[in-house]
């Protein structure tokens, strides 16, 4: 059977596709590539500012994210320090990112398991004031192309702060409401516990990072592990599941969610002044041979592989996506299952074409 | 076996109180926009259409080169010293909306609108002429009337 | 453990082994690769997670670019392979590492580099019939992008 | 003479009945798509009429004028028969439902039992469609539905039975006259057996948390993915129509029919109906589906046996 590319649950346009024994999935293999843009070609056609748009085209529900991870790919090459106010700046604006990202996760999530729509349409309301923040900031509601190499695009407009705070205040409730809702549900529970385990070793070995590796019980984050920015000043917990199930994978991100607004409101209230933008030149001609830098995306380790040769165009960029990855291992966890638990450990594992097919 | 009961009633009260949280939300004011009536006001610095100040404009070709969709086109004639703009294109089609235009710009000739409503009936109208589109607001064909 | 420690260790064991300067990568020959993977995936460097596979075309050359971290130990090297046009085949890592899988199947995808004994060799990103390998720098294409201006 | 009459009497409330049954259709369309917005913070359909109360007619057209497509490989007597299966037994099950003293088409002195009988048929149109379409996801749609509703017509028909004992009788009317004193609903067994009997129901007319055979996000609308325009329209009605007749049934089993005072007795039924309609929109947009096994097991390990331990006690009660 075809599952996808047009399909409800597929998150875009993956095609699986699978063997079946009446509802018993005995192989799955997914096809990729529908939504292949050769971006790193285009990479070496763009210069290394131009090439900042195109960054909010690979995870387009956390677009922030990765103009992150590609400016601080290139800060790397360049030895550029920015300022202190663009760092917090760049954390509140990731954090947020981060919050809006998990929020279609969990939404998304729970469409799959079929809870129709109800916890979506929720989800995206609180995403939608996030994106209203955005809109201040950066003038965009999707497709941010914030980030600037050698710090933001604008700095932080008048009353920001306030929204951003009202925020937290708004959003924390919500979040004791989708526990309501959603995670002690008790067909929620029977439907995604002790579905699509993975186990540790597994998982390290398909490079799975992200919420989906914590959910297996390893404890590691780039954010606390290998601190970019600012976020070695901050307190906040890492999330770590117990048997890297379904369930856990969908807890992890809830608690991100919390984890995140409170790092948003730690941020807010240190928020230095300063200038937000060191001055670079306007053609930047770095170079290296190779620059890997990653950094912790809401779906995992976003790294950026980067070649410069002197000129004004990088020589080769790769972009390691971590839904690409994560998108590996489904295959092995679903042999054997039913298809409504296919789609049920697709949708706990959040992966998004935009990324994988590049 | 005390714990299949047990299980039981925990599973249908956390049912219940998913109803509750439900109930919660129908009771309250909605939050959507009805949209061709009531619209969303984008602020100044929302990245819409892209709009042309030709007074300003110095054809220094900033825009162009920056453009990572290359959308934008300038011809211009040499007039004493003086550049001055001939057709300023802009393919709609092509923009990403990224807003490096503008923020190139030296003279901020070149402004990003907050013009959402981008949608019209002929592709060909998707080439703009920025000089002579005088007002956006005739120019789409979204807004209901 | 630091990153010259790592290399001095592999350095001790496998002569041939060459650091490049200005990175912390560290350049092997394409036969002994599979040993060098086997050893650094047990203890004590313990690489657990290879991280990406990833591929740069010299014009002349190929350059294979493999980043390993270790979740348990808390570090990473660049393990880099230079491979002639003319031979592109070299041994594939899916046995030791599980994501080798995906990752080589891309760098084959997009570079042409056929893995030696990899499980499921096909195309991923680009179509099954696809000619060509789109991320050589001679690739061409008549519908590729052009470059905007400078 | 009398027996002519009392035939054409017949005939103005079945067309009564009728009327008000695509009417009805319409409303709850209306109703389910009001109910999920304002639970979802939206204001939903708003532009024909007040509140959008015309969508559904504006929909109705819309798909009546849509082509009707036919997959090549479909087998095409079966495909095209799907439908009428369907919405024809819900339909008929409105013949003995008591709106009224005598607003009902016909007191049939066997009526509960009728409409479990002829509900069950409605099993076979799904199951055709899912065959007939040729579509696997539709096929796997069908194969569900059948062995889900099997599943569920053994609580359901064992919750039925407690009130037969009650009421000693089949009849609707003798059942909704039995409860003029007290409805049914406030006897604990009663209670129980309502409980499982909505759950069931639930389960019967294929909505979520029990909507396995439309599945959406697993497979894709299921048994009328391949359907399109007004053969789609009559899965559609077929399904309200069945909603509102469970509810029709739980008013009247439970909740003393069209008892009531000051207000007429078809309001009374009306308002009992919709309520216990609305508490099915309510769910259907709060909880998730269920899987296949999960679902099976819910039927035969949980509501069997509670409902066969609901039937020997109140039959003890009875004989007491």
């Amino acid at each position: 059977m075809n599952m996808g590319p047009q399909h409800p649950s597929t998150h875009g346009v993956l095609s699986l596709e699978l063997r079946l024994d009446g509802e018993i999935v005995k192989e799955c293999t997914p096809h990729i590539g529908y939504l292949h843009r050769s971006i790193e070609k285009i990479a070496e056609n763009r210069t290394y500012t131009q090439f900042i748009p195109y960054t909010d085209r690979l995870d387009y529900v956390a677009s922030m994210n990765n103009n992150l991870g590609y400016v601080m790919a290139v800060e790397k090459m360049l030895n550029l320090e920015v300022s202190q106010r663009a760092q917090y700046i760049r954390v509140i604006v990731a954090e947020l990112n981060r919050i809006a990202s998990h929020l279609i996760a969990v939404g998304t999530f729970a469409q799959d398991l079929g809870a129709f729509a109800t916890p979506l349409f929720y989800c995206f309301r609180e995403r939608e004031k996030v994106i209203d923040i955005f809109d201040q900031i950066c003038g965009n509601r999707l497709t941010y192309n914030y980030m600037r190499i050698g710090g933001v695009q604008f700095d932080f407009p008048e009353g920001i702060s306030e929204k951003i705070k009202d925020f937290v205040k708004y959003m924390r409730p919500k979040v004791d409401d989708y526990d309501q809702l959603l995670t002690h549900n008790a067909i929620f529970l029977a439907r995604s516990k002790n579905i699509g385990v993975l186990p540790k070793e597994l998982a390290i070995s398909y490079s799975v990072t992200g919420p989906n590796l914590r959910a297996s019980g390893v404890k590691w984050d780039l954010r606390k592990d290998e601190p970019y920015l600012v976020y070695d000043k901050f307190e906040f917990d890492i999330p770590v599941g117990e048997n890297g199930d379904s369930w856990d994978r969908y807890k992890m991100r809830i608690e991100e969610i919390r984890q995140s607004l409170r790092i948003v409101e730690q941020a807010i209230d240190a928020l230095p002044q300063g200038e937000p933008t060191v001055k670079v030149g306007r053609i930047l001609k770095p170079s290296s041979s190779g620059t890997y830098f990653r950094t912790e995306n809401p779906r995992g380790e976003l790294g950026f592989y980067i070649v410069g040769d002197g000129s004004a165009y990088p020589y080769r960029l790769k972009i390691r996506a971590p839904s690409f990855s994560n998108l590996a291992v489904i295959p092995e966890l679903v042999k054997g299952s039913k298809i409504a638990d296919l789609v049920c450990v697709f949708g706990s594992f959040d992966v998004l074409m935009g990324e994988i097919d590049r | 076996m005390i714990n299949y009961p047990k299980n039981f009633i925990i599973g249908a009260w956390s049912l219940i109180k998913g109803l509750a949280v439900t109930l919660k939300y129908f009771f309250k004011p909605v939050v959507t926009l009805q949209y061709p009536d009531e619209k969303l006001s984008m602020n100044d610095s929302y990245r819409g259409l892209v709009g042309l100040n030709p007074e300003k404009c110095i054809v220094c070709n900033q825009c162009v080169k920056i453009c990572p969709t290359a959308c934008l086109a300038i011809a211009s004639r040499q007039e004493d010293k003086k550049k001055t703009l001939e057709t300023f294109k802009y393919n709609m089609e092509l923009c990403c909306f990224c807003g490096l235009c503008q923020q190139v710009c030296p003279t901020g000739a070149i402004i990003m609108t907050n013009i959402y409503e981008i949608s019209v009936y002929d592709r060909k109208k998707f080439d703009i002429d920025l000089l002579n589109v005088k007002k956006y607001d005739e120019w789409t064909d979204t807004t209901v009337k | 453990m630091r990153t010259d420690e790592i290399l001095a260790i592999i350095k001790a064991e496998f002569p041939d082994a060459k650091e490049e300067t200005g990175s912390d990568g560290i350049v092997i020959p394409k036969e002994r690769l599979l040993e060098i993977a086997r050893y650094l995936k047990s203890p004590p460097l313990a690489f657990d997670n290879l991280h990406c596979i990833t591929a740069v075309d010299r014009k002349e050359k190929i350059e294979l670019v493999y980043i390993l971290y270790s979740i348990g130990e808390r570090h990473g090297i660049t393990l880099k392979i230079y491979l002639t046009l003319e031979d592109l085949n070299v041994a594939s890592l899916s046995e030791l590492w599980k994501s080798a899988n995906y990752l080589e199947r891309e760098v084959y995808d997009l570079f042409g580099v056929v893995f030696l004994n990899h499980p499921d060799l096909r195309r991923i990103l680009n179509p099954y019939d696809w000619k060509g390998y789109p991320l050589r720098k001679d690739y061409s294409h008549p519908q590729l992008v052009v470059k905007p201006r400078l | 003479m009398l027996s002519i009459l009392h035939f054409i009497w017949m005939l103005i409330i079945g067309l009564i009945v009728l009327s008000f049954l695509a009417g009805s259709a319409m409303f709850l369309i209306w109703l389910e798509r009001k109910v999920s917005a304002h639970i979802q913070s939206r204001l939903g359909p708003m532009r024909v009429g007040w509140h959008g109360i015309l969508q559904s007619i504006a929909d109705t057209i819309k798909l009546l004028l849509k082509e009707d497509i036919r997959p090549v490989k479909a087998d095409k007597l079966i495909w095209w028969l799907a439908p009428f299966f369907v919405v024809v037994p819900s339909v008929m099950a409105f013949v003995v439902i008591p709106f009224g003293k005598t607003l009902i088409v016909k007191d049939l002195n066997v009526g509960i039992l009728y409409i479990m009988a002829i509900s069950s048929v409605g099993v076979i149109g799904i199951f055709m469609a899912g065959w007939g379409s040729n579509n696997k996801y539709s096929l796997l749609g069908g194969m569900r539905s059948a062995a889900q509703i099997i599943s569920y017509e053994i609580p359901l028909i064992l919750s039925i039975i407690i009130v037969v004992m009650h009421a000693n009788s089949l009849s609707m009317q003798k059942i909704v006259a039995a409860q003029s004193g007290y409805w049914y609903i406030f006897y604990p067994n009663m209670a129980l057996a309502f409980v499982v009997y909505i759950i069931s129901a639930t389960a019967e007319v294929n909505r979520t948390p029990f909507d396995i055979p439309e599945a959406e996000s697993e497979l894709a609308a299921g048994f009328h993915t391949e359907y399109s325009g007004m053969k789609f329209a009559m899965f559609f009605v077929g399904e309200y129509t069945n909603v509102f007749i469970v509810s029709a049934i739980a008013t009247t089993l439970f909740f003393g029919g069209w008892h009531g005072y000051i207000f007429p007795p078809i309001v009374w039924f009306l308002g009992k109906t919709y309520s216990i309609v609305f508490i099915l929109m309510w769910a259907k947009w709060t909880f998730p589906r269920v899987r296949v096994d999960q679902l099976m097991g819910f039927a035969w390990k949980v509501l069997t046996p509670i409902s066969l331990v609901n039937l020997a006690i109140t039959g003890w009660l009875l004989l007491k």
